[in-house]
């Protein structure tokens, strides 16, 4: 049983408290109605982890910007246009045959927001935030990710202001795929280093 | 300090459970909450993070992820004089028993486009006067430390020797400084801990944990 | 276990409340509790603190003492057999229907005379087949170890280096053993940690920590 | 504010399970009410920091007691009667004008049962469990126990099956009194290390 999805206070007390702040922050001109709509349409709409799969797809077609995505992340992730809060600097790990990473941030939940949105529950649960640095090879079991004994698993715990982005093996067979059906195969969750990415369909 | 939040290796958390198809937000509230800890222009007194460690272990196990945020921002608010105590809470007396009340609404478009133009204020590279001292592929200690207030540098790694990975450039330390002193600016390393080194026998096979250290967190062997 | 109740060292619990004129037992079934605890001559099965370790850290912060030894009495007569979770459901569901009813009796002033006055069954002295390793004055270091079930060393020194103090003879060790196995016997030391050992620059002046250590919580430097 | 003393399971739902477990356990029989009586009452009234005390003052009055009691403190101890769950094994340590000891169990709440009876909530809360042993002084100067940095703080965390039990110091002024007298000095709290013993009254 999780500790994360059942709390004692409910929803509908922290929705009350909520109102409560929001109608004080407008009351006293601190913020806008427009700005909590905006940011929470952006979120909801533009900010997600479509975004990283698209760094991603670009990276398996493009040698030179895949060379440009791991020396400098966060330049070559700009020059697709993202930026932004939770991404000053973006770190890119490489899966391959030998390695594989796994992101997690065990003090709180750091997370990439500009490519990958603001995360799932399960990222920013305690049992995965106390277990992945201890026991990762079993949590990425528990997601279907039965990993060799030959590869190494490297858990990168975000604790500073830099924020990582697992960049995920091209599955075999997906060579002459397009663009967009590559970016198809890239889940969030391969991104955050839990899955691969999908294979051809 | 030594929080529940610095929970890297507990046991006692059961298992993780992924939701499908899981919506960005769960509850309208969350959205606004998120919003609104992001971008009401107000910093909060010794940081939004050390706001949200100093809930008791009950209350932060008790409360979801948005409820910690909208604790943080409006105990922030209240701690920083631009809320008080007694009109806060007439407000939440008002909403219990108005649920369906609407909130006011300030319309200001122009506020909204530069406020979402403006660069994060999130920490970026800055210039230490430090050298570095530590070069790649040197060993290292992780100091031993237990301050009362936020830190990044968790318990599960302190006291364990890792290997200097990368420099990553001067970066301001998080931790919360000294009263009425900024943030110092140090050289900020990604090291590497073997997995034995954190675990012993009870580590897995073949794995490494890398972490971004900042050079006070680090001592020589 | 890096269970929750694995506290030494942390923050964020408050302050310690002293009650003036605390009686034993604050409510009638606490004291209920307690003898059933003690005195049901069944073993818990992987042993009374276990249980209560394998609580997941929310209930454990919010169940107070004695419910927790309710639970590790109740859970551990459920997993031994000796109680059937559907009839154990059925008596809950009657209380709760009559509160006030009175639980039945059950006289035996014999055998309430002999379990009275039999030893404790609580871990006494055996002997070892381990030659004692370190001697008084030995500089070691406490093991790091992550076991997944009970142990009696607790994070907070893991890793750091103490002086054996004393020799307290051989005893059982009172880890969860592996499966099927028993607790090995093994020397158990004293030995004093020196406060800014355990605690780096933030430790207060002057102190030091004193607990028992089994002979393979320890390793030579 | 503490986290022990507020918690979330209502004391009333405890109540109903403790009785559905009692009404099990003695339809059973696997115990009696007789038992399950006779053991309240005991802690409630015979097994207490009384017997602690009395051990307490006989050391401060017989020499040889004294040197029995820190050499040997379970035999010594059960010579006055007093054995039994928790006292397999005891030690007593004795306080100085150079040393202060401070008794803790981090993990749970030992404590030697047969010269203390049960612990108060204090000793059991999870405040003194987790800070104890980071901070004695401080916690000590909440007591009201404010001890020169001369003085050295030894902190006992009570893992194994051993117990430990504090002797305090005689207060000055006392040597003429009588034995029950002297008890009447003996607290509790004296006991675990969080007070000095009273002085004359």
């Amino acid at each position: 049983m999780s500790d994360t999805h059942h709390h004692t206070h409910s929803s509908a007390d922290a929705e009350i408290r909520a109102k409560a702040l929001e109608s004080l922050l407008i009351e006293k001109g601190l913020i806008s109605t427009d700005l909590i709509d905006e940011v929470v349409r952006q979120y909801e709409e533009d900010i997600g982890p479509l975004n990283g799969a698209r760094v991603v797809a670009r990276a398996w077609t493009d040698p030179d910007y895949r060379e440009w995505l791991l020396r400098d992340g966060t330049q070559a992730i700009a020059d697709m246009g993202y930026h932004g809060r939770e991404g000053s600097k973006i770190v890119v790990l490489e899966n391959t045959a030998s390695v594989h990473n796994l992101v997690v941030c065990t003090l709180c939940s750091c997370y990439p927001w500009p490519v990958l949105g603001l995360p799932p529950n399960w990222y920013k649960s305690y049992a995965y935030r106390a277990r992945a640095v201890r026991e990762p090879r079993k949590v990425l079991s528990e997601f279907g990710l039965i990993l060799s004994e030959d590869i190494e698993v490297r858990v990168w715990d975000s604790n500073s202001e830099v924020r990582y982005l697992v960049l995920p093996e091209q599955p075999a067979g997906t060579e002459t795929l397009s663009s967009e059906q590559l970016i198809a195969l890239v889940s969030r969750d391969s991104m955050i280093g839990v899955a691969h990415a999908n294979g051809p369909v | 300090m030594n929080s529940i939040h610095d929970m890297g290796g507990m046991h006692g958390f059961g298992a993780i459970e992924p939701e499908q198809d899981e919506p960005v937000f769960h509850h309208r509230w969350q959205g606004r909450v998120y919003a609104m800890a992001m971008y009401t222009p107000v910093p909060v007194p010794g940081g939004f993070r050390y706001m949200i460690e100093k809930m008791s272990a009950r209350t932060y196990l008790t409360s979801s992820y948005y409820e910690k945020w909208l604790h943080a921002r409006t105990q922030g608010m209240l701690e920083s004089g631009y809320i008080q105590a007694a009109e806060l809470a007439e407000k939440i007396a008002w909403f219990t028993a108005n649920p369906d009340a609407p909130v006011p609404e300030r319309h200001d478009a122009e506020a909204t486009r530069k406020a979402l133009s403006r660069k994060a204020p999130a920490a970026v590279a800055g210039d230490s006067n430090q050298t570095p001292l530590f070069d790649i592929g040197r060993q290292v200690r992780a100091r031993n430390i237990h301050p009362p207030a936020h830190t990044r540098l968790p318990r599960y790694v302190r006291g364990r020797c890792c290997t200097i990975d990368a420099h990553l450039g001067d970066w301001p330390v998080d931790d919360t400084p000294p009263a009425g002193q900024p943030h110092a600016i140090e050289p900020l390393y990604r090291v590497r801990f073997e997995a034995r080194e954190l675990w012993g026998d009870d580590a897995e096979a073949n794995n490494a944990l890398y972490i971004d250290m900042w050079q006070s967190y680090l001592e020589p062997l």
